[in-house]
């Protein structure tokens, strides 16, 4: 269960490639309009774009198609939330984004990743080591676990320093010892030589965050960054994950199953449910208004200040349904309290929603102008 | 880069750990793959014989030797006062000559002139007093220690109740024994009763001559007395022997050195003949066949006899024992042996059935075959055996014993179906390692086991009276029938061989007709000889090929 | 992909509903593992002939066909006559004496290990689970244990013990198991120790405490399936281990006695026929290889699926 | 640390003082004794038995042997061979010990060069050709009997293409078979450990963390796996080296390797006291240190573990 990268390198990727035709460039100060203009494209440009991203896990009992068809958008410091119950496909995703799908049995089988303009399902298995690390920093679920047991701790925050940055050794430890210090580890300097199991929960969630900003990132990927942690450390660590992607400029795609995290912490929301984003909008938007039954099934079962005491959190009815070969229609329409035939019988198009909320985009036939749920 | 690291430490660890493991390195090692060297272009061959003695002895004292390795080294490297020819004739060795006494209880022996240790010191009279009192000394335990009871006051010594005697009593039994030197180059043995075959004794490796202060533990300042010395004793590893040049008793040697190897395991022994290591090599049983069909190797084959025998005994000393109280029931069972194809099956059609003691090759063989395979007889035997005693077939029980360490198990599972075939009883094995097994033939014997019996010295009353007689210590039976004993103490004192024989062969038969044993196989040899290997002189009391005469081997050019 | 709970399920509730499943997914896992079934389906044979290999073998392990040895000058070899795999220098049909052997080689590989893991495994996880002096104490002993050449002690013990009625029992093989387990549960112990150390720090320990899972139920369902990688290997890898050291006991007279055969004693009595009669010792050998395959792939299976961080993982 | 090397040190006394005990016994309670028999299976007279029984002391009550044996040990006198009888036990050992010491080391090293790789190898590859291929070599490393591994390496090496000598170890090129015929099972076995040990590491949530940060694939295994799957096999190479550098009787007999280690089993058979007891403190004491030097390595590998 190596991680490895099958997609081969196209052929020819050649900088300044849109340039229009007729125009050579031919002295040196065309150079320096067409490197401008190169730049100020990027900037109009989105840090990702994915594409139709399909990923697919190969078992025994048959393929997993954890992503399904999936596309989305970043801008350039930008915090995305990618939200949804567990095994809904968002850590796939993720995971899809720096190609660390465990392969086999994962596999991207379809779709575009460009990062920054780069296509990076393009790469070869050793480009892509320039833009993990470096370009996305990773920031995972289980801090007692993502951190060596062997390594000191400076040496896990350098090592990325080294490789990217070509820093000596000294001058990766003192830019770990910053780092820590950074992400708010008192008498960073002295704790350099510890070890992770010398460290509480959340101390090392904070070495995870250093890990993952040591090379300064344009992004930043949280995966379930708190849920190991209780919650006063929670709020702590959300509260450190967006200081420092202000100050870093770091845009930041925040992986998490509990709605609320999302709310305080991101300016846009991807509810992902059985591998599709089923609806995908401005966080107020989707707070205000949501247009897709599983949301609101999400966002019941968030505790609320104006709830009646005694009243039970409400969860939903039923499991997601199976993977592995599924159907024409609506994913969510075994557990939807509002399904009629149609969703069973299709799968609706993730379809502009709300005049006033431009990008509030939902996966429903019910909430669609002239559906049946108002 | 890292492998090349890892393999330069490795090497470098290995010579390190060399340096400290072998002190000499031996310089012998460019003569190991001689054999594969075309060296029949020198007019002149190294006469170098490499033979293998299968382990280290376990000791190098003449006194104390007692087992094979032992042996072999001790043959070249001393000489007692009479050796063999190549018939096993006895002749002399460091003595001139011998006289026996009327009365057949006085031999006189005088020593070659002139003889000398390797060290240059004059080999005397007294050296044989010194060297035969040892053997005897309860103090020293020997092995051999028994050869000595027919001398006088040799029953005393050897009867000795070490926890009570003192030091100076053992030392007033020594003064009586009968061993004297009147002068340097005489030695007189008074025996308690005549004993014809006493000179055999006197060719034994446990009665060379010594001198107090000699030291047997390393080749460094070990003196010997016999054609070759010991040069090197790398222990576990190898002995080498090279002519003693103050040899004067017999022909000069004409090998000039001998390497000895000490190689385990046999077919290990037998690999290293073939990769050209050795010269000679045995051939284990379970290898024969290929040897056989081997174009080359087959040539290479020196069979001859060997003076062993392989019997099973049966319990006789147990009084309410089957065996004990039926000859007919032991006769049954001899009968219902085929050791023609026991042979042919389980040593690889080596030897020859046996039917008697004294095995071919020795004065006084005969073939009496009182037993011939005839299950049919057998089952009728063993039916009115059992009606005689009153037992039930089912009611035997029988033990079945035998030692593990060298591959008897298929022997003893040849016997048991051959017993189930005949007789339709099952016959339990049990196989124990050597010590517990010996244990349990003291303690509470098996009815029926196996044991065997190699020669001491080429004569038919080791094979008798040393084995069978009732007062035998090596008589495991328990068989005793006093005439066999009368006939064999009237051959003792017959004078010449010629009337020991038709005694012994009386005996023997007396003892067949009681089957106390069944003996199934006279022991032969299957040794592989490298054809450079020239007047190599094998005879049947070899325990390994050709060591009594090793000094005279010459090498000639290898094809 | 396999955890289907929904994500606001009580984590609790859901750890319970997976231990109490484990060991029924396990299975199922391992059913669909190709390699694991094919080893199972070997290990079943092999315990089938060690059953009722004396019946549906060919011959009667003893029986000695001497007619077809002294004709062919020596052991029959395979393939040429009515003996598929040819015969011994008895004539004793050689397939016969391989299936009469699968039972003490079986009964050996088997009950040696159960006694290792017996003994072995409460011992590593008392010592690795309370620690301090009991930890002490444990390891102690192991040390004393250990320190015994093991094949001198099989052999004192059993060569002491040969006469008495323990030693007589299961025609002297009991002793044998015995010794044998007796020195090899030292080994295991010190694994599962070594393995519960780490594992008793992580968090999910802590966790399942805090919320009065007990002692035992936390060993056993969390710590040692967390372990049972190294240990199954361990296991697999003392059952050939433990076949031969049988064979080497059979040398020195205390293992299967004549004329019953063992596998480890097929291959230690055939290997000086290695130059002359290979198939004397390859077939037997080719058994224990076999049988050795069969319990590796079997246990790999059973490692990979016991294994929980293979479950629910995307 | 230092406080724990010393105390683990002192314990060694007590476990050689109960191996020791627990030996004597079961040696004296093995039937037979070392005099009963001598060369060719020849059955000794009474007489000469009890006389060396007498001389060597064997007839004194047992735990009186037993306290002078103790006593000759602290002054360094490991007492006669009752087999080798112009030698002490002393000589049979100090002759012998290097040259197991030194086959043992080689083979060691050869066996974790070799079985170490081989191990990761498979697990990087799970399921690949080489993993196949590697467990293939393990398992027929572990079903060949090392006395049937031995005499196919003797008849193939030294025989039929003669590379290397049959017998002896006078030369480098006389180590080679043996070293290889000894480090056959354990290359297997450390092979097989590795292999499992290195697949539990794959899955660990820190070798994806080594990913995300861009690390060379080499830089992942080596610095972030290998280290942690070392540690499970490290509990193992203790014994083995122990019984690598005792136990490697088979090959010596066969090979004719001037070592030791052939005594550990031909000294019960010759009931030669002295030099079982040689043996087995021998073995005790390599286990017991190779066991402490385990430790220790474990709290160097594995920073979680810390004596105090």
């Amino acid at each position: 269960m190596t991680i490895t990268d099958d997609q081969s390198r196209a052929p020819g990727s050649p900088e300044l490639a849109e340039l229009p035709e007729d125009v050579t460039i031919e002295t040196e100060e065309g150079r320096r309009l067409a490197e401008q203009l190169e730049d100020d494209r990027r900037h109009a440009r989105k840090l990702l774009e994915v594409r139709n991203l399909s990923t697919h896990f190969t078992t025994r009992d048959g393929v997993v198609h954890a992503v399904d068809d999936v596309s989305f958008e970043l801008d350039y410091g930008e915090t995305l939330g990618l939200v949804g119950e567990s095994g809904c496909g968002k850590s796939v995703t993720a995971l899809s984004l720096t190609r660390l799908v465990p392969n086999p049995p994962g596999k991207i089988v379809a779709g575009e990743i460009i990062f920054d303009g780069i296509d990076i399902l393009k790469l070869t298995a050793n480009e892509m080591r320039l833009l993990r690390g470096k370009k996305i920093g990773f920031i995972f679920q289980d801090p007692m676990t993502s951190l060596n047991p062997t390594l000191t701790i400076g040496y896990q925050i350098a090592e990325s320093a080294r490789v990217h940055m070509g820093l000596s050794r000294r001058a990766a430890a003192d830019r770990a010892a910053e780092l820590l210090g950074k992400v708010g580890i008192p008498r960073a300097k002295d704790r350099m030589g510890d070890y992770p199991h010398q460290f509480s929960g959340g101390m090392r969630q904070r070495v995870m965050i250093a890990i993952a900003l040591a090379c300064d990132p344009k992004l930043l990927l949280a995966d379930e960054p708190t849920t190991a942690l209780d919650v006063t450390i929670q709020a702590q660590i959300l509260e450190l994950i967006r200081s420092l992607s202000d100050e870093f400029g770091t845009a930041v795609i925040l992986i998490t199953h509990d709605l609320g995290i999302a709310a305080g912490m991101c300016n846009r929301i991807n509810v992902m449910y059985a591998g599709r984003i089923v609806e995908t909008g401005n966080v107020d938007d989707i707070f205000e208004n949501p247009q897709m039954p599983y949301a609101w099934g999400l966002l019941d079962s968030l505790p609320r200040l104006d709830q009646e005491k005694g009243e039970r959190l409400r969860t939903i009815e039923g499991l997601p349904p199976d993977l592995i070969n599924p159907g024409p229609e609506c994913r969510f329409s075994p557990r939807c309290q509002y399904a009629r035939d149609i969703c069973r019988e299709r799968e609706p198009e993730l379809s502009p929603r709300g005049e006033n909320e431009p990008g509030h985009l939902a996966r429903c036939f019910g909430t669609e102008p002239g559906g049946w749920i108002q | 880069m890292w492998f090349k690291k890892f393999l330069g430490v490795f090497v470098a660890l290995g010579l390190v750990l060399a340096a400290c493991s072998t002190p000499g390195t031996s310089p012998s090692s460019e003569a190991s793959d001689g054999a594969s060297q075309p060296a029949s272009e020198a007019p002149d061959v190294e006469q170098v014989l490499r033979v293998d003695l299968g382990g280290e002895p376990p000791t190098l004292d003449p006194t104390q030797a007692t087992d094979s390795q032992s042996i072999n080294v001790l043959r070249s490297i001393t000489r007692p006062l009479a050796y063999y020819d190549e018939n096993l004739e006895v002749v002399p060795g460091l003595a001139e000559s011998w006289e026996i006494s009327e009365d057949g209880q006085t031999i006189t022996f005088t020593l070659k002139d002139g003889i000398q240790y390797s060290d240059g010191t004059p080999i005397t009279a007294d050296d044989f007093v010194f060297s035969w009192k040892r053997l005897i000394d309860p103090r020293e335990a020997a092995g051999y220690s028994y050869i000595m009871a027919d001398v006088v006051g040799g029953e005393d010594l050897l009867g000795v109740d070490t926890e009570t005697a003192t030091d100076e009593d053992i030392e007033a039994l020594l003064d009586a024994f009968g061993v004297s030197a009147p002068d340097e180059s005489t030695f007189v043995v008074e025996l308690a009763r005549p004993a014809a075959y006493f000179v055999y004794i006197a060719t034994s490796w446990t009665t060379v001559p010594q001198q107090e202060g000699f030291s047997f533990a390393e080749a460094d300042g070990y003196v010997s007395s016999g054609p070759m010395k010991l040069v090197e004793w790398e222990h576990n590893a190898q002995i080498v022997l090279e002519p003693n040049e103050n040899w004067t008793a017999g022909p000069a040697p004409t090998i000039e050195r001998i390497e000895m190897a000490m190689i385990q395991d046999p077919a290990a022994s037998l690999a290293a003949y073939e990769a050209g290591e050795i010269d000679i090599a045995g051939v284990p049983t379970q290898e024969i066949s290929r040897i056989q069909g081997d174009p080359e190797l087959s040539d290479q084959v020196l069979q001859g006899d060997v003076l062993s025998i392989y019997y099973f005994g049966f319990d006789l000393k147990d009084p309410e024992g089957p065996f004990t109280n039926s000859v007919l029931l032991r006769q049954a069972f001899n009968e219902a042996v085929d050791k023609e194809t026991m042979i042919a099956t389980t040593f690889a059609g080596l030897g020859t059935p046996a039917n008697s003691l004294v095995p071919p090759g020795m004065p006084g063989a005969q073939d009496f075959e009182l037993y011939p395979y005839d299950p049919e007889k057998a089952k009728a035997d063993f039916d009115q055996a059992l009606a005689d005693l009153g037992i039930a077939a089912g009611d035997l029980g029988l033990e079945v014993g035998f030692n593990t360490d060298a591959n008897h198990e298929d022997k003893v599972a040849f016997l048991q179906e051959q017993w189930r075939q005949a007789f339709g009883i099952d016959v339990t094995p049990v196989g124990l390692e050597w010590g517990a097994y010996l244990e349990r033939l003291e303690s509470d014997p098996f009815d029926i086991f196996r044991l065997g019996w190699g020669a001491d010295y080429p004569h038919p009353n080791n094979f008798l009276t040393d084995l069978i007689s009732c007062s035998s210590g090596n008589n495991n039976m328990g068989y005793c029938n006093e005439e066999v004993d009368a006939l064999l103490q009237e051959a003792a004192v017959a004078p010449t061989l010629e009337e020991q024989v038709p005694l012994y062969n009386q005996a023997q038969e007396m003892v067949m007709a009681d089957a106390p044993i069944i003996p199934l196989r006279m022991g032969s040899r299957f040794t592989l000889v490298k054809p450079w290997i020239q007047n190599l002189v094998a005879t049947a009391q070899d325990s390994n090929t050709g060591e009594l005469f090793y000094d005279q081997v010459s090498v000639a050019a290898h094809e | 992909m396999a955890n289907r709970t929904g994500a606001l399920e009580a984590p609790a509730a859901a750890a319970e509903r997976r231990s109490a499943s484990l060991w029924g997914d396990a299975f199922r896992r391992l059913l669909r593992n190709r390699l694991a079934v094919l080893g199972g389906l070997f290990v079943l044979l092999f315990i089938f002939v060690a059953i009722f290999g004396s019946f549906i073998a060919p011959y009667d392990y003893r029986e000695q066909d001497l007619a077809a040895v002294v004709a062919a000058g020596g052991p029959v070899g395979p393939w040429v006559g009515p003996h598929i795999l040819g015969t011994d220098n008895l004539g004793r049909d050689l397939l016969s004496r391989i299936m009469d052997g699968a039972r003490i080689s079986m009964i050996v590989a088997l009950v040696v290990q159960a006694v290792v893991l017996f003994i072995g495994v409460p011992v590593g996880a008392a010592a690795a689970w309370f620690g301090g002096r009991l930890d002490t104490l444990l390891m102690r002993f192991t040390d004393i244990v250990y320190a015994f050449p093991d094949l001198l002690f099989i052999i004192l013990l059993s060569t002491a013990l040969r006469e008495t009625v323990f030693g007589r029992a299961l025609d002297g093989l009991l002793v044998v198991f015995v010794a044998i387990g007796l020195t090899a549960w030292v080994g295991m112990a010190r694994l599962v120790r070594g393995q519960l150390l780490s594992l008793k720090e992580t968090e999910f320990v802590e966790a399942a405490r805090a919320i009065g899972v007990s002692d035992f139920k936390i060993v056993t369902r969390h710590l040692l399936p967390n372990a049972s990688g190294p240990m199954i290997v361990a296991v697999t890898l003392g059952i050939p281990g433990a076949i031969l050291a049988e064979a080497t006991l059979a040398f020195i007279g205390l293992g299967a006695q004549e004329p019953r055969a063992s596998w480890g004693k097929l291959v230690f009595d055939g290997q000086a026929f290695l130059r002359s009669e290979p198939h004397l010792v390859l077939f037997p050998a080719l058994a224990v290889a076999i049988a050795l395959i069969s319990f590796t792939f079997l246990g790999d299976g059973l490692r990979d699926a016991l294994d929980p961080k293979l479950k629910g993982k995307q | 640390m230092l406080g724990y090397i010393v105390r683990r040190v002192l314990w060694i006394v007590p476990v050689l003082f109960f191996v020791s005990v627990i030996t004597f016994v079961l040696m004296r309670a093995t039937p037979s004794g070392p005099f009963d028999s001598f060369g060719a299976g020849r059955i000794a007279a009474p007489g000469v038995v009890a006389q060396l029984e007498r001389k060597y002391g064997l007839d004194k009550p047992p735990h009186e042997q037993y306290l002078r044996w103790v006593g000759n040990l602290l002054i360094g006198d490991l007492g006669p061979s009752y087999k080798y009888r112009d030698r002490t036990v002393n000589d049979i050992v100090g002759d012998g010990i290097w040259v197991t010491v030194h086959l043992g080391v080689m083979a060691f090293a050869l066996s974790v060069i070799v079985g170490i790789p081989l191990g990761v190898i498979a697990a990087l590859r799970h399921n690949g050709v080489p993993d196949y291929l590697a467990t293939f070599i393990s398992v027929l490393g572990i079903a060949t009997p090392s006395f049937v591994l031995s005499i196919l390496l003797l008849v193939f090496f030294a025989v039929t293409v003669r590379w290397f000598p049959s017998y002896g170890w006078q030369t480098p090129a006389h180590w080679v078979l043996p070293t290889i015929a000894l480090a056959g099972f354990p290359i297997a076995q450390i092979a097989r450990y590795t292999r499992a040990s290195m697949l539990e590491v794959t899955r660990k949530d820190y070798v994806r963390t080594a990913h995300s940060k861009g690390l060379k694939e080499r830089s992942v295994v080596s610095i972030h796996m290998i280290r942690n799957a070392l540690i499970p096999v490290v509990t193992i190479l203790g014994p083995i080296f122990a019984f690598l550098v005792t136990g490697s009787f088979i090959i010596e007999t066969i090979f004719s390797v001037p070592g030791i280690g052939r005594y550990f089993v031909l000294s019960i058979a010759q009931r030669d006291y002295g030099v079982i007891m040689a043996m087995v403190m021998l073995f005790a004491v390599t286990i017991a240190v190779m066991n402490l030097v385990v430790d220790v390595l474990y709290a160097y590998i594995d920073p979680r573990i810390r004596y105090s």
